[in-house]
Order: C-alpha cells, then structure tokens, then sequence
C-alpha cells in the first residue's frame, strides 16, 4: 500500500507491506528498510527500525482538524502531517513556507475581527499580519500562509467569525 | 470546615488537593462548557453557576455567594485571576458570613489601584518607577497625556489602571506613538476589564522583573519568601518562573525582601500576596505592583522552600499564627523552574488552540511536579485563559532543573491539540537563558530574530520517522477495514476498537 | 556515554531518566512479552533479548553482554533483581570492556552470601543476629538441622542463602514445625535461586527493620545517608517504606550509620549499597544483610536528602569522585513515604491481578513522585514481579506525608485490574501505622486479625452510587445500539468509538 | 430500562430514564432520583446529584474478566460488579462472603499447581486456602469462595493451569 506524507510542506512517498507479524517493510522514497511497529495506547505507534542501530521511537499520530490531517507528536515536538495530499486552509497555513498556489487565511476559533492590517490588492510577504482576531481575551494576528497578494478580504472589522471561517484568500 | 473554590483549571485542582490532605470538604462551581472540567469532578460538589462567558459565570458574584450559601461552605477561596482581587466580591463574602482566603477587602481596594499602591509604596520609603502618579481616565485628552508623556520621559509603558498579566499594556517609544498605543490600551482594557482608565510609566532599560511572595496572619507577622526571578516574558506575560534569581545576591535578597515586607505592613497585609519589583543592572530595585492573591507561580517557592503556600492561606485564614522562621522562607534549597504549558500554536504567533484533548501523559519521576487541570475527553474551552497545566522541575542547581525540565518537556504527552511544549523545550536550550542573561525584553527579542521560524521543525530523519508512522498508522487502520488476517497487534486493537464502539 | 540497563518495569525507566537529564544515551533489552513495555519505548535503542521466561531473556549474561556490544555501550545498569546482585554478570562486563555501574565482582560474591556477610560485619565489630555460621546444603540431614536450630535457639527464621525479597523464608515457632519449614524453603529456594541451601537465624521479637543506604567512590570516600524505616512488610516483603524512623533517635542514627560505614569499608566497597538492620525495643541493632545495588526504596532517601542516587551511581562508575556533604547525607528534610503499588488483589490474598491497563492517571501535584513503569494499552504480565509503580509522597512532618499518601492513592487511577491502592487507604487509617507503633511482624498480625475482610468494602451509599454508574453505563452503551437520538454526550462519545474503530 | 446490578453479593435493581439531554431519573430500589451524568474519558462517568446536596462523583466502569463483569473505580476502591446476574467462577470468588450454591475455585492467572490442601468430601470454612498455585515466582494459596464441602479437585499436583481453568468445586 502506498501513501503520500507531507510534513513542513515535504512529502515523501511510503510504501509498506507486511513481512511478519509485527514486521513491516517500510520504502520511503525508493529506500528500503524493515520496521518492528506496534501499537501503544490509542494514538501511539512503537517503532523499532530493525536495522544495525535498532534504534527505538515512539510516535503519537492523532486526528486533528479536518479528514486526512494528523498532529504528529514525536520528542515533544508537534507537527500537522497531511495525508494523501488531503489539505485544507488550516493544512495550508500550517504548510506555511512552502505553500503554493492560492491560500486562505482561516479563523482557528471562535472570535472577534478587531483590525484589518491589508486591504484587497496589496502584495504580502510570508506570515505577515493579515487580520487581527480577538479571542480568549488576547488579540491575535493571522499571518499570510504565504508571499503573494491579497485576493480578497471575505470579513469585516467587528465581526464575529466561527472556527474554520475563512478570513482572506492570497494569491 | 467546607470551602468553596470560585475559580477552575490547574488553580482549582491545586487548592482540591490542599483540601484534601487538610480533611476539608470542598465545592466546586462551573459554567456550561465546564461540566465535564476535572475540578468539578474532584470537588465533593459542584454548583452549575451560569454561560461560558466569564461575565456569566466565573465573574458572578451573586450567583457564586448564592452556591456557597446552598451547599453549605464557610470559606472561598478565590483562587487568582475572576475574582480574586475584586474587593467588592471580598465585601459580599463577608456581608454573607463568609471567610474570604485573601487579604481584607479594603487591601485588595488599596493595592488594586495602580497608582494608590505606588503611593504606599513611596510612603513605605520604596523606590517606584518614575510614572503618573494619578489615573488618565477617558476624558484626559491626546495633547493633555502628550505633556504628562514628556514629563515621565521616554520609552514609556501605557498601562490600565485595573489591568494585569500585559493585558491592556503598550510600549511607546517616543511621543509620535503615543496616541495610538492609548487608544488600542484603553480599548483593551475596557473590553478586559471594563474600564479604560490608564496611566504612564518609565520603562527601565533591560530590568528583570523579581517578585517577593509573602505571606501576613491576623496577629501581625509578615513573612517574605525568597524571590522569584520572572523575566522570560513574551508580550509583558509571564511564560517562565524561576527561584531564586542567579541575579540577586543574599544581600540584595535582604533588602528587597524588607521593601516588600515594609509595603505589606503599610496595608496590614494578610494571607498571600506578592509585590513586584524591577531590578536594573546596577541592582537597583522599582516597586511594580502588589497582586493581592495567590500567583500563577506559586509553586516554584514552594519547591525551593518546601512550604505549601495554599495551606498556609487556609491556616491563615482559620486565624492560625504564623509559625514560620523567616530565615527558612527567605533561603532556598536548591533551585526551582516553571513552565507554564498553553494550549496555543507557537508557530502560529501563540494563537490560542483550544479543542478537544485525545491523550495525555503528564511529565512525571525525580524532581518533577505537574500541576494540571485537563484530562482526556475534556475539551479546552475558547472563553478563558489557556493554560492547561504547569510544569515545575526542582534540581540541586539550576543547570539540573533546566536538564530536568528538558527531559519532562520531552515525556509531556498532550495530543489533540497543540501546546507551548515545543516553544519550552527550544528555549531551555538558549545559551543566554541557560547562563541566566536575560532581561524582561529577552524573549520579545529573541522570537523577532527567529522571523517565525517553527518551533516544531523536525531533523530530516526525525521528519522521516514522523512520516513513516503516519503511513503505518493509516496502512493499520485500513488493513483493518479489509480485515486482514491481522497480526497479535491488529486483532487486540480491532477488540479494542470494538470495546469502545460498545461503549456509547 | 551509552548505557545499556539490563532490567525492566519502573527502574529502567528511573534509570533512562536520569541518563536523560545527564545527557547520555540508553540502550532497553526486552523479552518477548515486553515488547511495548515502557523502558523499550523511552531507550534510545532496545534490543530483544528472548522469550518472556526471565530465565531465558533477563537473566541471560551473553545475550545481554552481546547487546551492550552490538549496540556500542559502554556502561551497563543492572537496576535491582535479576542480575543485580549476580558476580558472574558483573565480571562478564568486566570482561567485555563493559563498565559495570555497581560494586566490584568481589564485593557483591562476598556479600552475596548471607554467611560470609555475617563473618564480615563480625569482624567490623558489627553486632549480628544469632544463628548458623555456615550454608546448610541439601545433604544436611533433618537431625543435624534441628540439632543447630536448638543451639540457635526459638522462634528462628529458616532463609534462603542465595534468597533475598522473602522468597524462600519460613518462620518456626519450635522443633516440631522445623522439618517442613525446611522442606518447603528448600524448594522455595530451588524453583527461585536454583540453590537450595538455606541457614538459620534467630527471630527477634517485634525488632524493626532498619537500613542505612550508602555510596562509596573509587577514591576511598563512603557516605552513609538517614535511614530507611522498612518494617511495614507482608510475609517478609516490604511494602511501604519511609525515612526518617520515627523509632531512630539522632544518636542512635550516628551509631547505626557509623556501623554500616565500617562494614562496606571492611569490602572497600565502591557505588551504592545498603545494609540492612534489625532493631529491637531497647535500640540495640543487629546486621542483618548487605544489598550490593539500588534499592526498590532508594527514592524515600532522594525525597528527605533532595539527593539523586541513581545520577551518583553514573558519576561514581565514571570514576568521579562524591563531593556531597556527609552531614547532609546524614540528616532528613521533612517526611518521606513509599508505597509499592502491585498488580494484585488485596482481597484474594494479594493474588497476583495481570492483564491489559486500560486506563491509567498516577498522582501528581504538590509533594508527589510517581515512579511508573506501565502505561495503557500494555499487559502486565505473569512472568515478573507484579510491582506497576512506585508513589512516594514528601511532607514536612510525618503526618502531612500520609495526608498526602491518602491523597494521591484516592487520585490514582489504574483500569482493568486489580491493585493494592485499596489496601494501602486502607492502612494509611491504621492507628498504629498513623503513630508510628509497628515492627515487622505488624501487618501480618493486622492482615490475620481482618479474616479476610474485603478491602474494598464500601459504604451502602457509595455502593449505591457504583451500582448507579454501572447502570448507566450500560444504558448509554444501549442506547447507542438503539441509535436512540443521542444527548451531545451520547454522539459525542459515538464519534469518539467510531474514530477508535478506525484505528486498527 | 432496568438493570439488575451486583456488588459484593449485594444486588440492586436499578431503572433509567432520559429526563433532559444528560439528566437521566433514575430509581434504585423504587428511590427515584434525578442525575447529571457525562462520560469522561474512555471509562469515566461524572454523576452530579441533582438533589439539594449537589455531591459530585467520579466513577470508573471499566470491562475487566468475563461478559457482563466490571471492575468499577470510586474514590481509590475497585469493586467487581455484575451486571444483570451474568456471573462466572472469578464473579463468585469476589462475592465470597455472600456465596451461594455450587461455587468453584479458579485459577486467576497462567501458573503450576504445587499443593492440594484439601480432599475431595472435607468441610470447609469461607476463604480457606484450598491450592496452592505458583505464578509470578510467589505461591499463592487459591481459597474457598464459601464455606461447603469440597465436591472435586480437578487438577494434580505439578500440573500447568491456564488462566480461567476450574481448579476445584466447593458445593
């Protein structure tokens, strides 16, 4: 079975097939290698790369956001993994650096439109302040996932916005 | 005795526990989207007290005597932030009979006005930061504060007068900024705490900011603790505490803990309280501010001095005499950190991201403490703070609490939503915090020079090992669909799976 | 530095965290059923090392040898148990290049043998218990034992020579109990030492079990630290431990720890030990064995001298030399309490309880150290000690830290099988435990004055409660089948049975 | 609904009904009361008491051993509860002091048989030791869920018994 990953905006191409029981031959990118893999708990993965180092990680893949997006926990560190190349203006803001093409900038949550920092036609560079959004009592800036020019301004100063709502399309 | 706890999160779960090993019956109260919280399920009862929004809930003090007056209780514990330094809220506990566990109701009035503390201040013989000595309510006009601007000379710190924790804070450079940094000020300020009032402040160069916790009984004695150094701030909020400071030496520690104690015994202070300081290179020290409650980061002098603070606040209030040696609160043992772990993006600007939480496997072992206040199954509300627990490592020196914290921050398992950990982890490894080189402006400058750089990118092996399990994770989950004949793991999982499709 | 831990459960993830915090990189072996098991999953590495039988996988010199090799290891961490305390391990490291994180070969045969301990301890000056100078051998006939256990004199404990934690342990009321008591220590013996030799010793009346941890470096420096109060234990098992004893003046601890010194001085003894102690009512002690590792128990050490053991047994190892202060090994902070959380039912005789963890929430908090081994989703198993984790609660004065120890055992949460937290509520109440009146026959005098009673016996109203939830578990499990239109709970909990169902 | 419900051989009969979203009256033993009840986690349910005392509980009910068998958590406790009088050998064994009729004696885990202390026709008390199995290294003495006469012994000395295995019947 093959997959398409992308993480940070790189994907890589994974294919796997069953060699054992709890054996899996893992080819990424055309190389190949042979990983014991368990389950642990809900959401963790148990790795156990069979090769000469037999080093051992353990990986937390959760559902996060919308279908086909995963908050990968691996060290203490957390990333939004896209699967199958399933995205959305969430996936997209995070893919952030890399994001091509046109982009919105979404509302992560509930709350209010405090400013407006761009006005249609303007050109912006990556992650510069787009919308000012006010929620759990902090104001928060909304960056552009990307360089380009702004589209369109879909909101208004004042207004109240949903989770999900799409603010501004780049691009 | 029966104490209701008017507050929620970490902060409601710490005083259950205190409670508890006290022997005292506790209440909880709780807004619709707290049903589910875990202190309302650790209390040994809840009171259901109104709508998410704070206004509706957590901030009412009708509804919140009226709970306290049902079940019974005889003392509130207000916890911090709501209504812990509100003294109309301390009035009505006791016009309903109640024991406040807090300072009095005109201390918390006092010391509540920015500018009347610093009074007190002054007049307990303590420097304060050069500033407006009186309120600019909305009426002082743009070119009226221009003058008072040039006065307290710049940079400047526009501040509201009710304000706390940055909210309601801006930092002007020179006069040309000084108009707008009012007007988003004052706005903050009245949507936070309605009411726009502001006044000015000088704003030292490179100060740290160290407090001084202390604790007052009802038969006069005030007792300072050794200070906390709280300095990594990001936008004038606290997100690391430490004790003691590497910058304050035993003789400084001497005389800021006497200006702290000196301002306390101006007010007759009692219970918990802490005053705020800057400290500038030359070891001069400014009163800041009094916060009449318990802090946020309590708990990292309980670690170096061993003391339970929330106790003493209830012993204290049961009329129960200090009996602490001032010497033993005033010395630390060894050296103590906190983090503080938000449900926000950090690569998001530290946009807030509440949601539902899928796992959670605190940091726990030698030298750790966790003080959380979410489990799984609870969804982090958006309607208040989002901080979902603290992360306090102690170690013999501050080199083995930062290792410790290290080493915690990578076993800290929150899944479903993201959290400040990542952010955590990349700063424990500055070279200039982990020298201790750092001022309150540090951290502001050090995110700039990162340009928004992720705290979350991973080595190209570690990106290879995430996407890897990403792919065996779905290749399972299908496998399972089309019902292979799985292996030991795949059927314990699909028995699993179906366990809980059993369970509505 | 890589470190290689040839152990499992709790203290390879004690150990893997202390490497963690020192920077060093750790190397798991893991038998068959352990595969998920914790250690496996924090090492850096793990190597299989065979089937689930101890025999064949951790008690397996050459393939443990060969995967410190294969792996690049320079140092092995034995823990406690297994090979802990087995020469031929510590000189097949020696051997391989292999640095052996314990005491020399010799030290660890010579103590090793209960007999030739004793002879040691004699000829430190070291008080012994009486009873026999030599290992009685299968050969030894019925006859000649009883005509020894006369010289030795009633009541007297018949123990294994290679035994240790209990196993292979008889007490005997006179001669007529003796030949069976034998009988079965020796087969006791043989099944879990593969040696069948025992000895004799007298049975004090009602003596405490007393016991000074220690640390000796490779430069001729030993340090005694506070005792450890052991004489809550079940059948000569320890279950809960404290430090300081309530029993153990200040001068008594001088003498008691001067003694220990001597002893591992008598064996230039280098890295951890502890020498264990009996002392009875008028405070006279007796030497009773020497543990050549870690103990189970070392953290009730850690929390009252704020010292880590486990990072001094690296440091010592590397050959560093100990800089701490005697006197402060020598004195408690506060109150130190350990509670040994098994996988068993207290109300079937502490049957051992396996099986899969479904849900698991340790204490946390103010004064709280979990020291865990297990986490959901893993199945403990039958093949080892049943011990799942180890909580230890810190307070100022005895009487806080069983406040606290009832505190977090009523938090601490374990699904899917059985375990001692209800005994241990249970004996937190006890009024003699609550007053420090114990010794070591005390809990097997309560547990047969309680015929048998349930644990968790629990109030009519609690029961009721109970009876509620179980019912209403199964009505939301129903009404999910009947797809009844669900309350937000209902669909929410749906969704969330569903996404399990999807994950294989 | 009704459910028949048992706690240490004490049985309730216990009837539910939706009143609100997720208030539910309930009747234990013809006692009609009104509960808040939420689920919390995988196995968690929060049970607030509608009624002037307002107590609030946490309750753990989790599958544990044969169908129709809980392990329930409250408060540090951990009780087997039977639901709706499915009960097996373990569910009887638990109930011990309340047992009645034909009960049996079964191993709780894999282990070795290493004594009989008793015959086949010997009076016994409740909870005497009745086998001694070794598993986990200890010897565990296996006891008599009530007081009876012992019917048969099963198994041998030196035999192998798995989890489950019927070891002897008390009558």
């Amino acid at each position: 079975m093959t997959f398409a990953v992308e993480i940070n905006g790189r994907s890589r191409t994974i294919s796997i097939e069953r060699a054992t029981a709890d054996r899996y031959r893992v080819i990424v990118d055309g190389h190949v290698q042979l990983i014991d893999a368990k389950r642990v708990g809900s959401f963790g993965l148990s790795l156990l790369f069979a090769g000469a180092d037999r080093s051992s990680r353990e990986v937390q893949v959760a559902p996060a956001g919308p279908p086909g997006e995963m908050l990968v926990g691996i060290d203490g560190k957390s990333v939004t993994v896209v699967l199958n190349g399933r995205r959305t203006g969430r996936g997209a803001a995070e893919g952030s650096a890399h994001a091509r093409g046109e982009q919105t900038v979404v509302a992560p949550m509930p709350g209010r439109v405090v400013r407006l920092l761009v006005t249609g036609g303007d050109e912006v560079i990556a992650r510069q302040p787009i919308v000012v959004v006010e929620a759990m009592k902090m104001e928060n800036e909304l960056r552009s996932p990307k360089a380009g020019r702004v589209k369109e301004i879909v909101v208004k100063a004042g207004e109240s916005v949903e989770a999900g709502r799409v603010l501004a399309v780049i691009e | 005795m029966k104490i209701l706890i008017a507050n929620r999160g970490e902060i409601a779960v710490r005083i259950i526990r205190a409670c508890r090993e006290m022997g005292l019956r506790t209440v909880a109260v709780y807004s619709d989207c707290d049903r589910t919280a875990r202190h309302v399920r650790e209390a040994d009862q809840a009171v259901h007290i109104g709508p998410s929004e704070a206004a509706q809930s957590y901030l009412r003090i009708d509804a919140i005597v009226e709970a306290a007056q049902t079940t019974g209780a005889d003392a509130i514990h207000p916890g911090y932030g709501f209504l812990a330094e509100n003294a109309a809220f301390a009035r009505a506990c006791q016009d309903a009979h109640l024991i406040f566990i807090g300072p009095s109701a005109d201390a918390i009035a006092l010391m509540g006005s920015k500018t009347a503390a610093r009074e007190v201040a002054v007049r307990a013989g303590v420097a304060v930061v050069p500033g407006t000595e009186k309120p600019l309510d909305e009426d002082v006009g743009d070119d009226e504060i221009a003058r008072i601007a040039t006065s307290v000379g710049f940079p400047l710190l526009v501040k509201a007068v009710a304000g706390g924790g940055g909210k309601g804070m801006r930092t002007v450079a020179d006069a040309a900024a000084l108009a707008s940094a009012v007007r988003t000020a004052r706005s903050e300020a009245r949507s936070a705490f309605g009411d726009a009032a502001i006044y000015l402040e000088r704003r030292l160069v490179r100060p740290r900011h160290i407090e001084i916790q202390l604790l007052g009984d009802h038969h006069g004695t005030v007792v300072p603790f050794v200070e906390r150094e709280c300095s990594i701030q990001r936008r004038h909020q606290k997100v690391v505490e430490e004790s003691p400071s590497i910058a304050v030496s035993s003789e400084l520690r001497r005389r800021i803990a006497a200006a702290a104690a000196a301002v306390a015994r101006a007010v007759n202070y009692s219970n918990a309280g802490t005053i705020e300081f800057l400290v500038d290179e030359s070891g001069s020290f400014y009163f800041l501010e009094m916060n009449t409650r318990l802090q946020v980061e309590h708990p990292v002098t309980e670690m170096v001095t061993r003391m339970d603070l929330v106790q003493w606040q209830i012993r204290i209030a049961r009329g129960e005499p200090l009996d602490i040696d001032p010497a033993d609160a005033l010395s630390a043992n060894g050296h103590a950190i906190e983090c503080r772990i938000y449900a926000e993006d950090p690569d998001l600007g530290f946009m807030p991201s509440p949601g539902l939480i899928r796992g959670l496997r605190p940091a726990s072992g030698p030298g750790v403490r966790d003080d959380g206040g979410v489990s799984v199954g609870y969804s982090v509300p958006v309607f208040y703070d989002s901080m979902i627990a603290k992360l306090v490592t102690w170690g013999g020196s501050r080199r083995q609490a930062i290792d410790r914290m290290s080493r915690a921050l990578r076993e800290y398992q929150v899944l479903g939503i993201k959290t400040t950990i990542p952010f955590f982890l990349w700063l424990m490894q500055q070279p200039e915090y982990m020298a201790g080189q750092y001022d309150t402006t540090y951290l502001d400058r050090l995110l700039v020079d990162r340009k928004g750089d992720s705290f979350n990118e991973l080595t190209a092996s570690d990106e290879e090992v995430a996407s890897i399990a990403t792919a065996l994770d779905a290749y399972l989950r299908a496998s399972v669909h089309a019902g292979t004949p799985g292996a030991e793991s795949t059927t314990h999982w699909k028995r699993a799976a179906r366990l809980e499709a059993l369970r509505g």
